[in-house]
């Protein structure tokens, strides 16, 4: 169109291939995929810095000596600082989160944290803490350690505290090697654990490292505790019955009295996980209920944000009894001098984190708990079931309820009747959710009910966002039976991806990029 | 929602905690009218009566007895006045303490984009439809961390070192069925313990006793699972993983070593020197100091028949979505507690993906010639620091072994005694090794990281001149 | 399908609605539209909350006064902060900015902007400061003020500078208030200020706002300002010209030497209008080329995020003889003293900001120029330049290019052929642009170049992105070519909304939200 | 693009800034290869070459005289210093400054949610489809600003109070086609200069003296295009509204109300007291003091015919897109400069919009009963201070109107020396009004906002009290 000869119209072949300021992966703009990192890298390029310095330099050769030292550094992408921004913001962008929108994923507590929580964690007389100074450099941090346990004592109703533990998980194997601990002192080996069918995987996982072998607890009719079999299963090699309460399906068991009784009276302890914590915040206390030992999930109750997965907190709380063995060191007020000291219980089972536990995670929650006291967690509680015991009346003509209990904060409900009457399984409408503008309730969990969905509104969502969730289930179910399951069996429609093929995933592992990967190498096969 | 007379209505909980400052349960967003509703819904009378299954016996009576709620403004004010009562090793003091946790500059673009709420706020990425950001992010992660080691898989994140290290003792239990393990005493002290605490019950650790520094492993090993071996260790100093590879590997065991990413920058990878996992701590990787956590815990392996079955911790794999288009999904679940329970590979669930996103983003900064520039320059700091340090009189080497950027120093004096002399002059002076490693003597472990300049290691020599004088 | 009865269904009317939870709007989820907040606002809810207070309590009445005192506060929505934050969340999620990808917005330099200089203004020692405090509170502000004077100084090559406007626009106008002054000061009133046809919209806007009428000047075969008709409308009458170099044809105005010579030897000043100086920063400073006043756009070449509309900051850099009018208070540093204080010029026009300009936006700039240096400066010029040359090499057989000099940052592609051909107008080819995963170019800017398409890739791409946009655009008219334009005219359709219709939105203004809006309300007409 | 060897490659730039710690132009991507063949594709042969048309003449020769670039962790610290040389009012002092610049407590949620990149780093939307987030925000902000000031019609920003003034008298002087303005005394000093300076070439500026606070009107306003009242006026005064109302539609003018938007939560909307275009500085609502900018100019008016015509700066309007679905687009641009060049009703092109999307989460999070208690907390204080401070011997009120959060003090020494003593006692204790408003002796001007204690107002009290003495 210019008058002038065309010029070269293809271009220099360094200049082609992934580019990292082209943003179709977001789905703002596009519904593209977003390139490896490593596929946006060019020898050369760089976003590193570093400051001026007058240290001497040194010869790396005689300073690390050749035997140690590499040729080369490790393969790491090289992009420039405005590609990595771009390339990490297109990916959060991919991304679903609480601050998005509902996030009813049962077991999980996935609330709104007040951003209060995070600016919190950015004081640099916290964040620039250094775990092994000595203590009268570090007063303020201690003095919330100590509050923070005191307050976990006051909401769980027990005597004392550590907040090693990293996460749930953790928590448990921590509280299982106190068992242990604690029978050992007595004098004896017991070797079983009592787990209900309706736990949570790491239960079972983690008696099996705390050096138990699981015994199964059958649920009953009602969803709870068997009572019967439980007492035939309880004997003097058992150490002890891991509960949540309430349970998995979202039920409270009435029961816990008698169930404390026939462990107690075995010389059994009662561990309570406390991943469901957030029900029963100022109603009932798991001390009051007479168990031992408990672990919180900070990153459920006590607005840890979870962080795509991770880091949480799990603090382990027990009765006098079993004070003796927490982990050590522990934060302590010594009145005599009125100032902090780290202890450690005499008998001690030892550290069960690095250092102090997840620190930063840990001002968190105190900061939530500051601004909630006891009167405000109080209606966490009572607004967490309110939303779940409307939401599951609101659909009770819907799904099938095996169990007929009132639910606490979260329910389960079962598609089996969806799926043998439409071919829609549990997994359907949960993508199907999606859809409808909401992150999918915990599929397929516990593993008693069949087609289970376990939906937990949690107490920051508004009536109004409940009643929204009630309706798109709803809307599901009918849509569903008009259309034979066709739409839920093909959703999600609104996602960057689509479903994704998880089988093949296994199959063929691809764990890590590899240069073969890159779309510029002649022996890579995908677009 | 509005309606135009809504705004002269009076909020129901105006009153509840006192002058209508504050409300109870502030983060909650039902008004009175709505809980109303939904309890008339739901056929209950009161909030009350929501519990009215729960036995009596146990209901708590009165309430919670604790702090009444606070404003947003006065819980800030208690955490500020509480965040000013830490005198902070890299806010407040210059710090030479390392020992496991270093002050390495942070980049401004790493807190910008980790901290995005995508990436805060988003549960573990169970739906891959809507997680493909967290698992894209992770994929790249675990491609990161397995270069940084040499070796052929990672993980996407354990709690911490600690953690990790037990996780690769458990795994090579498993794989070698085996249970006695050898940890080096070169191996951070709080890490052993964390090991022996962890692993008690079922695995028998042993611990390899170091010399001058360096790992003296012990003729009869007895079948064991696994060597744990530090590079650098915990006294700073460089150990033979060579040599280390060949004893584990002669007895039938897995080498596990406990590396330090940052060192990753100039030594030869622990892959490439026979270790068959690799495990260490994240920290410097986009995380502050924080008093010790949250960190984040390195894993790597090779590529071997037990990885399927014994790998701990999420994987993250990639594959196709119903268009074929890449994607990325959790991946070996068939491994984990949910699935396996009892005889799962490990207990964990909740992880550290935050910090390993921060991670990435923090080693994409860096590329291949900042991370060698990271290290050398911490390299180079700990030599021009030695070089000043042991010209003191009454501070000696604990050790002759080579050592990287952090090195035992043997005082003349206490060393709780010096750290107090050295606060009081503006230094963390490094981590007293004494209860630790009571034969080296009163032993004070100094780190230098690229932040400390030439004048603050001048004036620290100087100060603890002044301290042992 | 449970036994019971089943429960009512439908839901209390207090919670329908739209609801704060619902993601739907999010691009990651869903492509509906997002409530407004009014319409997730519920009587009595609330995010505020103030501390504890001590304060003796007021009685509004008296204290007021009744008739000053309101019955009832203004309108706002009444939301949880959990909603709140999901709405915002959800709003961000629905634009695109610089961190999603490419911006090449010409005339607008849309480029990447270190996360470094986000973080430099939110040290609470600047962040905090009152604009009236004594200076000696405040002496590192007023330190780095003068630096960024004098950093600006610099880089255009002049001799003193006021950073008080608050955008280019406000420079632009203190610019001609102070042509205006240094007339006067000489006795003459001089009525014209001369304007290329090529000029931004805002210089004629301003010269109307200083008092001044707008004469234009016309661009030759060349792009550039026509010398010949320039010497013709020179006159003892012109107050001066205002010109920008490049302009914005992004064409370096090669005869700036003899169009200096012209207005000076007429007794008119020369105006820069630096909203390009991104293109020529180490190359030739406007102070070089005989401008008198330059403005600069730190909005666009340093640093300063746009947020998504500004806030910018327009400061004006003078040479001597202009100095005495800038506007004061100016800092100044007091070698006497040793300390920085604000001084007014003798003959200043006056203040041009209610305080000292955009502190907090200047505080970015200094930060971006110290972490560049001058010749990190001249290399910002040098990729702008070369990626643009590149992009537009690589698109001559594509688009018109009605001049054929050599374009410096930006360049202006004209559609003219394709609108011909295939009825695909400029519009078009932006709107399409925004499938290919990019932000369009600036669209019928300027004005003298018709179906212009004005792109500016900036320093930051990399060639990869450059090379990204260049296939993109060669598609698009490609495409164009087969299809007969129908793709382009649907388009986009990677958004979160379509076309979106302007013309409706004039003509029936709404132009705030109004309870009959809400779709709850019965007098509300859209979905 | 990562080949296998890539790594082993050695930056370019490496060596060019000294010790590799800092490459020039640090934030270009360009490779020296790159370059290159970008370069080779342009058939040029050198960078120089880019620039070969531009005259010898001109050109620049030895590059720029500056400073050398500097690493990121350079800047910060230079800054660092920087601001530490700062003892900033609302950070290390008490203060009780305000004069149109407030230190509000900032709800963590606000900075959460604007620094969001999407809205820190977008363009104004002139792509409405790329762009509904920030459009819609701006809508919100609209709508809200109208309802502070009572009236019909908000603009989506401008630079500041003082500006917003400016442009109000513009609006008035196209409206009514005349070009006398009458602005109160009591409109804060610098507002006033801003309006002299701005709009000197073409409106004739008269100033409307205050006694005791409030505005005298004069009898003859000459044909006046607006009068321009403070409520509350920069002395803190409560104008009366009605009456400059009266005044100025008797006269055919426009009433042009400066209003504070605090106030707005327990003070009668100037809308519903007559005013037909409200201006106001928006800082309270969710930026910081920061020296004085980046503040935010609120502009509201009534619906009128000249609206669409005169109207300044950006306005959202609400439309559909072509699926009928509710959207969001800039709208009337027929009045802007980039239609209308000359004779465009305002030169504003970029405005605050990053400012106005932060007061309209603001203002969300406080919602009508926050904003009212918000407003209620700076006059209890204020009450609370006139109280303790009024007792003070040597301390009497300048005026006896009356004032709502902020009042004049005048004292028995010259303000300047107060406020030095009162900065050794950690306060910063108001604004000196001496120079601006010399009639009423040496006044200070102090306001008290939500954020000042009990105590801090006793201190206070008790530190003026001492440097009185
Ligand atoms: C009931 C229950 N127990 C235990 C856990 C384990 O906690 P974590 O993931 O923190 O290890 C979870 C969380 O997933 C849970 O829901
Ligand atoms: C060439 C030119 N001049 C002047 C301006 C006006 O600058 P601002 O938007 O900062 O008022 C712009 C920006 O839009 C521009 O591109």
């Amino acid at each position: 169109m210019s008058g002038r000869t065309p010029p070269e119209t293809s271009a220099p072949e360094i200049l082609r291939g992934p580019s990292g300021g082209r943003a179709t992966s977001a789905p703002v703009a596009g519904d593209g995929t977003e390139p490896s990192i490593f596929e946006l890298s060019v020898a050369g390029r760089r976003a590193w810095s570093f400051g001026a310095t007058d240290v001497p330099e040194v010869d790396l050769t005689s300073a690390v000596g050749a035997e140690h030292l590499a040729d080369a550094p490790p393969m790491l992408p090289e992009v420039s600082e405005r590609d990595l921004v771009a390339h990490m913001t297109r990916l959060s962008s991919r991304n679903y989160s609480v601050d998005h929108g509902a996030y009813p994923l049962g077991s999980c507590t996935m609330k709104y944290n007040p951003k209060l929580c995070d600016t919190a964690t950015t004081l640099p007389g916290f964040a620039a803490a250094h775990p092994a100074q000595p203590t009268d450099q570090i007063q303020g941090w201690m003095e919330l350690l100590v509050g923070l346990e005191d307050f976990l004592c006051s909401v769980t109703g027990m005597h004392a505290a550590t907040l090693q533990p990293a996460a749930g998980a953790a928590g448990e194997l921590t509280g299982l090697l106190l068992m242990r601990a604690w029978h050992s002192a007595r004098g004896r080996q017991r070797s079983k654990v009592l787990i209900p069918d309706s736990a949570h995987g790491t239960n079972p996982a983690s008696v099996t490292l705390g050096g138990f072998d699981v015994v199964e607890v059958p649920s009953d009719a009602r969803g709870l505790v068997d009572l019967d079999a439980l007492r035939d299963l309880v004997d003097d090699d058992v150490a002890g019955l891991m509960l949540t309460n309430p349970n998995t399906l979202g039920l409270f068991e009435r029961d816990i009295r008698e169930i404390a009784a026939v462990l107690h009276d075995a010389g059994s302890l009662l561990y309570y996980d406390g991943a469901n914590l957030n029900a029963i915040l100022g109603v009932v206390r798991p001390g009051d209920m007479g168990f031992d030992i408990v672990h919180l999930n900070l990153h459920k109750t006590f607005a840890v944000p979870h962080g795509g997965g991770g880091p949480g907190a799990g603090p382990v709380a027990v009765s006098e009894r079993l004070a003796p063995f927490l982990p050590g060191p522990r934060p302590e007020f010594d009145a005599q001098s009125g100032r902090f000291e780290w202890a450690t219980p005499e008998c001690s089972i030892g550290r069960v984190h690095g250092w102090h536990g997840n620190a930063l995670a840990l001002a968190r929650s105190y900061a939530y708990i500051l601004a909630n006291g006891g009167d405000g967690l109080r209606r966490v509680a009572d607004a967490a079931v309110l939303n779940a015991r409307y939401l599951q009346e609101r659909l009770r003509d819907v799904f099938d309820f095996p169990y007929d209990e009132p639910c606490m904060h979260e329910f389960v409900a079962s598609a089996a009747s969806l799926k043998s009457d439409c071919d829609v399984r549990a997994m359907d409408v949960a993508k199907r959710f999606i859809d409808e503008g909401f992150h999918p309730p915990t599929m397929y969990f516990p593993l008693i009910v069949d087609e289970a969905l376990m939906v937990e509104p949690t107490e920051t969502e508004s009536p109004q966002t409940v009643e929204a969730m009630a309706v798109a289930f709803r809307r599901i179910v009918e849509e569903a039976n008009d259309d034979g399951g066709a739409a839920a069996r093909s959703a999600p429609r609104s996602t960057p991806v689509g479903r994704v093929d998880e089988v093949a995933a296994a199959k063929k592992l691809r764990l890590r990029w590899t240069p073969d990967d890159d779309p510029g190498n002649p022996t890579h096969s995908k677009e | 929602m509005m309606s135009p007379g809504a705004v002269a209505q009076t909020c129901d909980h105006r009153a509840a905690n006192g002058e209508g400052e504050h409300r109870v349960g502030h983060y909650v967003p039902h008004t009175d009218d709505e809980l109303s509703a939904m309890l008339a819904f739901c056929g209950l009378e009161s909030l009350d009566d929501l519990y009215a299954h729960i036995p009596d016996a146990v209901r708590l009576v009165g309430g919670l007895d604790m702090v009444d709620g606070l404003a947003e403004t006065d819980v800030m004010a208690r955490l500020r006045a509480m965040a000013g009562r830490n005198s902070a090793a890299a806010e407040d003091l210059v710090s030479f303490a390392g020992f496991g946790a270093y002050d390495h500059e942070l980049p401004t673009a790493v807190p910008a984009l980790m901290m995005r709420s995508e990436f805060v706020t988003s549960y573990t990425p169970y739906q891959p439809e809507l997680s493909q950001g967290v698992l894209q992010a992770l994929f790249e992660y675990q491609t990161m961390v397995a270069s940084l080691f040499g070796l052929e898989i990672a993980n996407a994140s354990l709690y911490d070192g600690a953690s990790a290290a037990v996780e690769g003792l458990n795994l090579a239990a498993a794989a070698t069925k085996r249970t006695t393990v050898w940890v080096s005493e070169g191996i951070h002290p709080n890490v052993r313990e964390v090991i022996r605490t962890l692993t008690g019950p079922r695995l028998d650790v042993r611990i390899a006793p170091v010399l001058n520094g360096i790992t003296a492993w012990p003729d009869d090993l007895e079948e064991p699972a696994a060597l744990l071996v530090g590079y650098p260790n915990a006294l700073g100093c460089l150990e033979d993983v060579p040599a280390a590879a060949q004893v584990a590997h002669d007895a039938g065991a897995l080498l596990v070593a406990y590396a330090d990413p940052v060192a990753a920058g100039v030594l030869r990878s622990v892959g490439s020197q026979g270790a068959d996992v690799a495990v260490g701590e994240g920290q410097p990787f986009g995380t502050p100091l924080g008093l010790g956590g949250p960190y984040l815990g390195l894993f790597a392996c090779r590529q071997a028949s037990w990885v399927r079955r014994w790998l701990p911790g999420r994987l993250v794999g990639e594959t196709v979505d119903n268009q074929d288009r890449r994607s990325y999904v959790l991946t070996l679940s068939t491994r984990e507690q949910h699935i396996r329970r009892e005889t799962a590979s490990s207990n964990v669930c909740t992880n550290q993906t935050l910090i390993a996103v921060a991670a990435a983003i923090h080693l994409s900064w860096l590329g291949p010639d900042g991370l060698r520039e990271l290290a050398t320059r911490c390299v180079r700091g700990a030599h021009y620091a030695r070089k000043q340090l042991f010209r003191i009189p009454g501070v000696e080497p604990s050790v002759s072994s080579r050592t990287l950027y952090e090195f035992p120093l043997r005082l003349e004096r206490p060393v709780p005694d010096v750290l107090d002399r050295l606060a009081e002059e503006g230094y963390l002076g490094g981590v007293d090794l004494t209860p630790d490693y009571p034969d080296l003597g009163n032993t004070m472990l100094v780190a230098v990281t690229e932040t400390r300049t030439r004048d603050q290691i001048d004036g620290f020599s100087a100060a603890l001149e002044k301290a042992l004088a």
